[in-house]
């Protein structure tokens, strides 16, 4: 499918002259320019999205905690790619232990270097996946900090993430993702993060929400997002980075690439919609704030099919997941939990509408690595999909929770009612956004 | 010395300086302010969440004048702010000691 | 040119050896991974022109319609993506009837797949080709918007956008870019979209400016852009994305690409000069806005030029595309119609002058397929140029007007004086930009 | 390592059966579309960084300046860009003069064609490599304005860009990077503009500070940033931007380009903590605006090294320049200069901390290229390292110097009195940020 | 008729409005201000320096009421924004000469 | 008691705070506020339009004291405020019936 053919057509003629067969292999493996630069461009993309997700999350906090917000996320590039140079990538994609874990014979990015890795990614530098992977590391902890956004202490967030990946994240990863990992094994399918990113970061976000507790004032005083306009900045930016984040997860330029990402431009662009409409006839009103919700849905919705499905399954994925998603996060108010930014509502309901539909609509024909969905006659994938589901949901929210509970023992995780009154720019940061 | 403050809609503020300006008034201290009153807020959405926002926005313009002027500023005022529906404003007169112009240090009401 | 070279060759060599002439023909048509690279990563470009746009935009309207206005851009990327997978690229791109029209064989992306179109782009994949044209599709209407902005209803601005593209947009594309187009088959030319794009966007800017008439104290209060950093932010998006725009309409990346991105480049940094200094001289001061307003002038005037004129003549392109749009812009108040946000001015003005530049300067030197301009000897060319700018403009001009005076007549077009006055944020969409 | 092994098995086999050697060397010339797609976009990034940087640099200064400060980024976008063209390129790189400066034969882009240049990059065409270069030097200036930020005239601020760039510029950037350049020649390496970039712009800073004075009321008066969070967006945009300032700088896709990209971020991480953790130690809390300035540090000071040095020691380049430069930024108080925006405590000491960080840390086992650093048994490099920092920052304060004193005599480089008290928004462009 | 200004702190406004509210008061009008007293500043870190911030935020809350409503009135703002801590703010009362009602130019105590 | 309202140029409110509490001043509250005086607007340049903005910002100054400190705070910002330049400002002085701290809910002179 990739530019490689070309390459095995020279070698083949090589082959047919006499060349070794042993020539021949290493040239296989040869890095190719096209899918290298495709791969660290998504590479930049992903790393692009942690700033944006800041943003997007920025603009939808009270004026007070603007600083304290977007800090908590863009402080995960610091701390999680460190993380995952020293052991992060090991033990996520490191050479298996029964299927659980990886060892850390890849510490340090020991032995990660600059020819391809032939299991992972066969025309990239071993270091251009590890980057790539180290993006969705670091993004999937920013995620979770929008549940509890506006009280959680900064130096325990510091101590939660680093956990929280290496505990929580590193395992999941492994098991979904790597060579050996068991949910891998048996067969369930995310294209780019599904499980690994939104269920992940969605249902830790619940655990997190509940855990923590509501902000003070919630849910009678109203708390307004103080600058809309930054949402969307960030919500733009998010959507051109996801092109990265699931197109490049093809990890090679081409017709996979391509397809995905087209499904996930059209899936995205059918959630605005479904998103608005519903709330259009919900509320009287069509938003913008919506409309930005609502593509982040479709764009969580699509990333474990878009490798996977058609143009018209991805806008079904979007449609549903536009309208779904508004339901679940208008229904917060009923359950009593403050996910303040809607972590859970969006990345966990949205993810989950992603793994059932790539259940129901994936197709061979569209990528021979995957499996036919129930649609397309293969009953048996939405079965391990749904699977795929339950572990990550359960996980996530249990390995959390057990995270929490430690913190705030150890150190206590919510800033004081004087400090939360103050707002966390003041309290934690010493900072005030606006100086106009 | 009398102070006139009028609390007006945001969008009546162009038209009524300039009459104030035709009248003779030759200054005035503008704030943009919240109002609260018989004028209902409006609702706000959010995610399909409906907030109610009690306090407007407002135009606050405060004018010092001389006990002459009062009158024909009040008319000025109601004249153009009037829409005739709630929420058009209210405009509260008090008395002033002193003014002093700070760059002459004139005081009383050539200060004004 | 393009990498496909080193493929020949190896195919040539397979032929020698006794490969049938069939495979080899499959083989020619191989997706290669740096063109595809390339074209994802240039649609992924195009996509953020979008979102640029409504920042924008937003920074120049009052504060009470910043979200009206933003969000008026980022529906197209929801209404026109879903609108193009479903009829649009199959009326635009598919099977030619008469020169007119394409048929709704490619409707709902049928027979849109993964291989290469030889008609359009031989080197990548045909869903690839689409993606990037559908990303024209979206931001062209939002362009629109600007004329009007601050006064149209927003449930009313979502059919004109549907009616619009289907029967304005979709058309006028087939006629300038499709296999079988009767402007295409003529010669004119229009790399990136002069014609297509800005010509259209802008003259069906003027049509609205002209049917909805002006906002309600134009122009005699003040209407000042409430967020200048905003607009410069969205300015840096657009010429960013704008090298995806033009330089990946080579759809394929090289030696073509290379000269469009130079072009582009060039031309835009001139007309931020062109209009700062005609400013400068004219009331005395160099503004940012100006500058800013000038590189948009600039990449809308080398956009049909980029692949078919050298640097020099890019260079002049944009100096007199910075200084004339800045006249147009100015005259604008003489003319007594509210164009809100200069988007005939602006695209209207500036893709005429860079039709114009191209049949003055083309040549056959940079791009094979083009044409000479008239300065190399082709005084043809600029005539095909003038008979394309003026298609183009009745067409543009014509439609939307039509289509306005429905639409006016069905839901009305206009809100009210009372929700004019209190802002397109709260009266349409319920929501307060900032909540300092 | 790049796709050309391909294309040169390829060309083999052809020379095998009897084609001319003369073809063969034509085909290793070719143009790489993998290759290209990453340089082309790599500039598209860099060009992202001057906007990026207007953003970065507009929210810290205070609300009356933002305009000016903004458009003193943007507006090197135009200048710069026409300047290189013109002469610019060919004094850069052109054909060698004894070492010193390009001749002219390149100018106005004579010559710079789509064929690859085969002594700075042999597969792309050669204007791609002109178009990545340009963006560098169209940022280096730009950099420099943030230490007169607030009170420099805008006309004088002209002349100064087209100055300096022409006769401090564009000879270091020969001596360092042409064909021919002495210190290119004596081994000093630089991957991506250590010296050339970031030493001098900061050098220049320091200069320019030093010779302007400071603002009035500094440093007794507050001066804060006046938004926060457009500094956050600033700086996210500019480690995006600059994977291609640094990966690109390989000037061709694969494992080079891979070995950059992840120093680069590493590096990045590390300094964002470093920062963070000095600063919360020190001062007692841990500041948003610390670890976006970390993050800008550490950038910068892997510049030079992030062609050369492997992860670990990019993670220890960053790690210090992030504490360091954090130290250089506190000093500063101490030292009674007014560098408004600190162009000199983080650029010119991040710069000089990456080229000595290269100098321990290089390895030809990284980039064959290269040379082995201190640690690796090459104790030679630091000392060449050493001398091209003497070198750079030598040469940028005083030809800094000199221009402004020149220009100062001729037409006066600071505002008045009144205009700096009202803001050089209102005073030098008539324009004001905000009208909320 | 007496003009009551309260200076509170920002997160009382919610509770110090419904409770004069519930008492009968029909309008006010709220203006951000920033306030000097004996309340302590606080520190700003940028990059290591610190500044100091002298001016708090704080809620300016004027009302316009009958004679007979202002002890009521003071009653209850010092009751809720009361916290007991310097900064909790100071209420100056003082009198108002005319009211008018911009909607029925209505004038005196039917206007406030 | 009386109220000292005072109008200045945005850029002296450092000074003027300052020597304000070198004379005794322990409490004031600030407001941005829009001026419209002799001292002529600006105009903008937007798109190559000139638009004439009439409103200049300035910041208002409220401070109680009791009588015997009137004078002094006159002087005292009248002193530092003058440039000699139109747009310096106002002082404006009223009375104030009443005045209450919230936090100990003292009354009159103790309270200011
Ligand atoms: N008693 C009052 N004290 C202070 N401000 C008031 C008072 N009554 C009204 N206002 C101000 O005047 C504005 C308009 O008052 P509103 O009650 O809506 O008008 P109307 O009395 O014409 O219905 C309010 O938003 C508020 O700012
Ligand atoms: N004399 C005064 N004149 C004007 N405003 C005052 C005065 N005293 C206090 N204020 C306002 O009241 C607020 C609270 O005052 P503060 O002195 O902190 O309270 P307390 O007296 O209870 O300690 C101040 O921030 C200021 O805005
Ligand atoms: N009569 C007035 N009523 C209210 N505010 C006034 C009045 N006169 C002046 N001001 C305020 O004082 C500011 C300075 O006034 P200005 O006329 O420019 O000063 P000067 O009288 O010294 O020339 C004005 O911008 C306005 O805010």
């Amino acid at each position: 499918m990739r530019c490689n053919s070309a390459k095995v057509m020279a070698v083949g003629t090589l082959f047919l002259l006499g060349a070794t067969p042993a020539f021949a292999e290493t040239a296989v493996s040869r890095v190719d320019t096209g899918d290298t630069a495709w791969v660290l461009l998504s590479a930049a993309l992903v790393m692009l999205m942690t700033p944006g997700l800041a943003i997007f999350y920025g603009g939808m906090v009270r004026r007070k905690n603007i600083l304290g917000t977007m800090l908590q996320s863009f402080i995960a590039l610091g701390v999680v790619s460190i993380q995952w140079a020293l052991i992060g990538y090991s033990l996520s994609f490191g050479p298996d232990l029964h299927g659980i874990i990886g060892d850390l014979s890849w510490a340090g990015l020991r032995g990660v270097g600059l020819e391809p890795n032939a299991d992972y990614a066969p025309t990239i530098p071993h270091q251009a996946f590890m980057a790539f992977q180290m993006m969705f590391a670091v993004i999937t902890p920013a995620v979770i900090s929008g549940a509890f956004a506006e009280r959680f202490k900064f130096g325990a967030y510091l101590l939660f993430v680093i956990f929280w990946t290496t505990l929580v994240y590193d395992p999941l990863c492994h098991w979904v993702w790597a060579k050996g990992g068991w949910l891998h094994g048996m067969g369930v399918l995310d294209f780019a993060g599904g499980i690994v990113v939104e269920i992940n970061s969605g249902m830790s976000a619940l655990a997190a929400a509940w855990f923590i507790g509501s902000r003070r004032g919630y849910p009678h005083e109203p708390m307004l997002p103080h600058n809309l306009p930054l949402t969307l900045l960030g919500g733009g930016l998010l959507w051109f980075g996801w092109f990265g984040f699931n197109a490049g997860s093809a990890v090679a330029s081409g017709g996979l690439a391509t397809a995905a990402f087209v499904a996930t431009h059209l899936a995205t662009a059918a959630a605005v919609m479904g998103w608005l409409l519903v709330e259009w006839k919900h509320r009287g009103k069509p938003t913008l704030l919506g409309a930005v919700s609502g593509a982040v849905a479709g764009l969580v919705a699509i990333t474990p099919a878009c490798g996977f499905v058609g143009p018209v399954a991805a806008i079904t994925i979007g449609l549903v997941a536009g309208a779904v998603c508004y339901g679940a996060v208008v229904a917060k108010f009923r359950m009593g939990y403050d996910d303040t930014l809607d972590a859970f509502g969006v990345h966990g309901i949205g993810g989950m509408i992603g793994m059932v539909g790539t259940g129901l609509f994936a197709a061979v024909a569209i990528n021979a690595a995957g499996a036919d969905g129930f649609f397309n006659g293969g009953a048996a994938l939405l079965g391990k999909q749904v699977l795929g589901i339950a572990v990550g949901a359960a996980w996530a929210f249990g390995g959390t929770y057990v995270i929490l509970k430690v913190l705030d023992k150890a150190v206590g995780i919510r800033v004081t009612r004087e400090e939360e009154t103050q707002g966390l720019d003041l309290a934690q940061h010493g900072e005030n956004a606006y100086t106009m | 010395m009398k102070k006139i403050e009028a609390i007006i809609k945001p969008f009546k503020l162009t038209e009524v300086k300039d009459r104030l300006i035709e009248i003779g008034v030759q200054g005035m201290t503008v704030t943009e302010v919240k109002g609260f009153g018989r004028q209902k807020g409006h609702t706000e959405l959010y995610r399909g969440t409906e907030y109610n926002i009690d306090f407007l926005p407002k135009i606050k313009l405060e004018i010092v004048v001389i006990e002459e002027q009062v009158e024909k500023v009040i008319e000025a005022i109601s004249g153009i702010a009037h829409t005739g529906q709630i929420g058009d404003g209210k405009i509260f007169v008090s008395s002033i000691d002193e003014t002093i112009r700070v760059r002459t240090k004139e005081r009383g009401k050539d200060a004004v």
